[in-house]
């Protein structure tokens, strides 16, 4: 049993598991939940969620000015609450339960059937109420990151509606394509933990959404600064402490998968924040907070999709260069192409989470994956195996496109709606007053 | 009377209520205010955007005195304000035709 | 092994064991403890104590002004220390060894005979020392909650008296018999997490103590308004993360039980603040951060009683109702009654204990706390046991009775000792320079 | 095989087992490796990282001035990312795999070797990879420890190279010789989670790292006051939770030698701070929130070496002692020496340290730490063993002088290559413009 | 015209605007600031270290009034603003040579 | 010389700075006020508690300047701050006496 147990551990998310799913009937009953496993992916949930609340809300509240704070933080709050519910209405159901390549079924529809013995067999070790909590602090946090792009401007009852839309539109199909049997799993992506579904997708849907929406009030002419940068400490500690849920957690037990998994995202942090507070230090003289934090942020992202697949050195030179590549997105790019992404979640988690998938199909080692029904596990480009790059670079491709247009098209429906902008008067009122009726004295 | 306003660096502000409170000086108020002059401010970075703070943190002191007083105030803050940096600040003097302690309503030198 | 390991995951609390066990010696020793239940309780230990130190401390300090700001936070830490200390003292043993169904016994005084292979037989997959450290999480913040009530104008010297005696003569009695084994968990009042013995019992002494203390200096004239209401936003994301342990917790394993908890819990909180930010922007046309807020705690609060009894899409009804009826307590029913309820701990909390409770009597699935022991489990109206609402209806009257007069005869003898209240030249001057002698700056 | 888990959970450090792997080889791989052990490590992982991110960081910049409170989160960011590089180069091998008496070796030089079979003996029922996280806490914790003492005046390039260079030249030694298979573990030294190898370590070097400083500006004539106690509370709160991981983490897996620690850490925290309290209380007529704080962390640094062997009425009076003596540490003892240690890192951790690993001498229960290879575990001095405590006085002198010599030494190297202090002019400007180009508005 | 400049204790601000407002008076401006006088500070403590805070949070009222209605004005605050505990505060007053309303270009009187 | 008081909009700092700093001027004094006027402030609600917010955000410039530049300046100021929305502001103008500079002693204009 032990042993049984330990190897469905070590297995997670290979490409040969999902194919293999996709055949199988998604929901099964049986006494195959693990204790242990059940006890360190709760704890995991718990993590995630932290992530968000208030990790995300944190760090975005440490960057922006003084009278837009509680806004950004009550965008934050909301996602997480909106996402939850509709994620449990049908959300979940679309994403991991049944159905084909493209979307999954409405077999779970306001979670109907689920008891106390079910399980969705791509994670039979699991109370099914587990994995949906799981899989649902995904969710939140990656509609929660796409606030950051549009901070200080967005109007409250746009945001709310655009992520319940960007939920069901965006979110639901990628994250079925790479993880819920479709397409882009079978086609053997491999994405540990979210690089395509969670970091690729909030940047690009952040890009976008700064362009639709054009840029603050001030930029490049006004003082902008941040008023609180001490929240943005605290925000990317817990979002750092969170990771190990979110990385850890996506070995969907306990075992040396996930605590192979928490080293090597502690690493990518790591390297990510030495990386770019070095770049910063050599070019302009000062290693800032601000960039330490923000290398910190880069290394986890980028690290994501890799981290059950690398061994720790891989993790070093990840880490590394998606906090040196990450710092030049966000200065040197962002300048250059003249986009108001406002707290940078296209330079970070977009640029991080490219980076992150390829390198998967770079770095990722075979015996890390294997399992007994699959033996070799999945192997990258320095183990021989070039293909796994190319699909890697598919997923990119292919997550960066849906994104873009579905962005799109959600955004300008949105604005038809209810407005996306506040009012210029608003805006310089700061949103806090304008959007909500309070302000922090 | 005058009032005797000046501006100083924020950490001189314990020396200069030690210098007026030896001259006999029993109340001032303080202003936390930011100055532009000649002293420059710095640049601060956030993600690659500089921004320069020209504003300096500077404390203002205000205290009303009998007009006969004022020259020796003046010197006095003057002294304890003074590092010889730039952007050790100002001293200004207007008049004040009036003055009340709103506890007793006391008027003029006797509400000082 | 496992199975029976399973079965008492799933088994937690319910009447027919309470009724059980009050037969059964209290304490025993034995190689029962498993070891998947350990590593969860504990975490949820940690948890519920992140729920106190700082969830309630920075929720409490984003709702007062900058002068009150730390003495807040003060409180909340001195219940904690001083309740732990009680608690290992007496409370415990009061609480849940031995005993009738009045109260319990002292023969863990000072937990004499506690050892290391030592277990209660409330939870005999535990070690002792994890059962009393996780119960004592639950006494700190019933304590905790009730400065809510009196802040920014209760003297700390008698909060810190207050806290010890309302320990004893109110918290270990109500506590010991809803789950201790006293009279109301025999007469099967279900309560999973602590509507009656936590929520409903904070709300109305906080009432009772507002009521004695008097209203704040210039409530209904002055400007009372948060100094700084991003504490509060930190400090209800812990909360609610915290809940995870607090009502998957007291499954009192790993398991199912304990993650269909969690996940009506989050569904209730997310419902309460959809809920109360509705009804807010309904009625007022903003929907604020501390509404949102608010209906998040009134969610959680609510499902607390219920969480181990219901299904998913029950937790949307039960948080919804908690949401709108909360909203509508803390801003019509409390002008209307005049009381200055500070921090509305009555108002959120006990108004959502009371319909928790009484919501468990109506939704209780029987399948859901169904035993070798107790096959059918505890079904509620819905399935046709209308006798547990009555049962929920007593135990919500015995817990505001004897809460409310206990309550009182504490806050006298108190204000005999010590004085309640600070002076109204200290309460201008603010509690955090008057009675601790700092200030922010 | 529950058995054996279970007491393998018990066994936890103690001399004997020590004194028996210093013979068997350091590195093994085998089907070890215990779910529910794996899940608890790895939450304690995580607890234990948030003590540093952001607890610490809270803690120290709620008790620094506006003008340099980004500065010391900086220190303790910066310590987290550095140490944990380091560690996993080379700190993991040469303190914990293999070796003699002095230093351990290189065989896991870049962690190479290391795969999801390995383990290390010396806790053979995790994987490799999470005994290595959860040990590089610890190390980033003590480094992170330092910079309180050397707080608003210390350069970020300087505190930068003296973490590097301490890690490998204090730490490591020490954390061999006591933990890692070295000759104050052989000799018997109890030290159950950082007495001496973390709060003596950090509090001396502190120490003697404020004293080669020199004073802040101002020390004894401005006004330091805190720009914001409310960090303090939060960073408190994240500390005391967090040592939940730290203390009871070291029993190295999920069972009641685990909780147990736990529980007498809480008491020793609450008794700490109560204690402090009281004396302040007495002494100056105000508990001061400060003064709470600083005694629960008091509590918990003097419990730490004590909490796997000592039972909770121990705890009670450990912890009481703890916050009176650091108490007068804090204020007498630092006026009469005339040391400006910024945060007091030696009048709590250092004084803590030496307490509590003199009362783990004292109050040790044999059988605590007993397990088959030695029934009769490790008694203190109240069981008749008077040894013991000549041997924790033993440890306490070799970390003392060796942290006090090689700290002094590391300094001046420092010192040299790029200069301990900034300039009288930024250090009036403060930290936070002056180091990193930031400040708060 | 007249600038009446008031140091307070913050709580009477509402009471002073208040009464201001009854007289008639349309516009003030609010600053805050410390105060040091014959009132006594209190005294924290960090951790041993004795401070003691002499500077009080007050607050400064600023109204430019009409020369005529200036003694009125003065009476006024210092009716409203009268606790007759020590620290109730001062009122001074100053020549104010020229007024414009930045919206309106309106000057002196019209653009109080 | 005069000291020019300005109360404007906080976003209008800069232009104002900036227009300044076109005509010569090398230094000015800036504070964080609170403003009481024609313009209405807006209402926050906590939990059902309704409170007028009725003092709006202001900064107030100070700056001395020779007599003879002082109608330059006031309308230099009043020129940048103005939206001709109701709140842009007032400037008044006050009689200075005797200006000094710390650094170096100099006074009068010299220390302007
Ligand atoms: N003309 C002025 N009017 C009002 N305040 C002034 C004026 N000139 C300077 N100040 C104030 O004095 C401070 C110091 O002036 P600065 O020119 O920097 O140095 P210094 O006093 O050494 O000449 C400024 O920061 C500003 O607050
Ligand atoms: N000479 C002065 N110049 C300027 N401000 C003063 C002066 N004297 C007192 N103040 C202000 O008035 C406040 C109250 O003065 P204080 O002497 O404490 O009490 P009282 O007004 O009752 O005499 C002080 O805190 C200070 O802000
Ligand atoms: N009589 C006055 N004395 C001092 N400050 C004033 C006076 N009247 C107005 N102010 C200041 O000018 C600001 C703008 O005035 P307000 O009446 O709102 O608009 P406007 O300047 O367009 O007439 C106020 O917020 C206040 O700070």
């Amino acid at each position: 049993m032990k042993t049984a147990s330990a190897s469905r551990r070590i297995l997670g998310w290979t490409a040969a598991t999902l194919a293999g799913l996709a055949a199988s009937p998604a929901l099964a009953q049986g006494p195959t939940i693990d204790g242990a496993d059940t006890a360190w992916i709760t704890t995991a949930t718990a993590l995630v969620l932290l992530m968000t609340l208030p990790g995300l809300a944190l760090l975005y509240a440490g960057m922006v000015r003084k009278k837009h704070l509680l806004a950004v933080m009550a965008q934050c709050f909301a996602a997480a609450m909106l996402v939850s519910v509709l994620w449990m209405i049908a959300g979940y159901s679309l994403t991991f339960v049944g159905g084909g390549s493209v979307i999954g079924s409405l077999d779970r529809f306001f979670l109907a059937g689920m008891s106390l013995e079910s399980v969705n067999d791509l994670a039979a070790n699991l109370p099914e109420s587990l994995f949906a909590a799981f899989q649902m602090t995904f969710a939140i946090i990656t509609v929660a990151l796409v606030a950051g792009s549009v901070a200080d401007r967005m109007r409250f009852s746009a945001f709310v509606l655009f992520a319940a839309l960007w939920l069901f539109i965006v979110y639901v199909p990628i994250a079925h394509w790479v993880w819920g049997g479709g397409f882009l799993g079978e086609w053997g992506l491999l994405d540990f933990a979210g690089g395509t579904v969670v970091h690729i997708n909030a940047g690009v849907a952040g890009l976008v959404a700064c362009l639709v929406l054009g840029a603050r009030h001030g930029y490049g002419s006004e003082n902008l600064s941040p008023f609180d940068l001490s929240l943005a400490v605290i925000g990317t500690s817990l979002l750092w402490v969170g990771w190990f849920g979110f990385n850890g957690g996506s070995a969907l037990g306990a075992g040396s998968r996930a605590t192979m998994a928490i080293l090597v995202t502690h690493l990518g942090a790591s390297m990510g924040a030495i990386g770019w507070m070095a770049a910063e230090w050599w070019t302009r003289g000062k290693p800032s907070v601000l960039g330490i934090l923000s290398g910190a942020i880069a290394g986890l992202g980028t690290i994501t999709p890799a981290s059950g697949f690398v061994l720790p050195w891989h993790a070093l030179i990840i880490g590394g260069v998606a906090g040196i590549v990450c710092f030049w997105a966000c200065t040197w790019l962002k300048q250059r192409l003249r986009y108001d992404d406002s707290l940078d979640v296209f330079g970070i988690h977009g640029v991080g989470g490219v980076i992150g998938t390829l390198a998967t199909g770079v770095f990722a080692v075979g015996a890390l994956s294997a399992s007994p029904a699959n033996p070799t596990g999945s192997p990258g480009l320095l183990e021989g195996n070039a293909a796994q790059l190319q699909t890697q670079a598919i997923g990119v491709v292919v997550t960066i496109v849906w994104c873009a247009v579905a962005t799109f098209v959600v955004l300008k429906v949105v604005d038809l709606l209810v407005g996306l902008r506040v009012s210029p008067e608003a805006e310089r009122m700061g949103l806090d007053v304008t959007q909500h009726g309070e302000a922090l004295q | 009377m005058k009032l005797v306003i000046a501006v100083i660096k924020p950490f001189k502000l314990e020396d200069v209520r030690d210098a007026l409170m030896a001259l006999g000086i029993q109340g001032l108020t303080v202003t936390e205010v930011k100055g532009y002059g000649r002293q420059k401010g710095h640049t601060e970075i956030y993600r690659g955007a500089e921004y320069a703070v020209n504003f300096l943190p500077k404390v203002r002191v205000e205290v009303v005195v009998p007009s006969d007083r004022a020259a020796k105030v003046v010197d006095t803050i003057a002294a304890a304000a003074k590092t010889g940096q730039i952007g050790d600040g100002k001293i200004f003097v207007t008049p004040i035709e009036h003055a009340v302690r709103i506890r007793t309503g006391e008027t003029d030198a006797n509400a000082l």
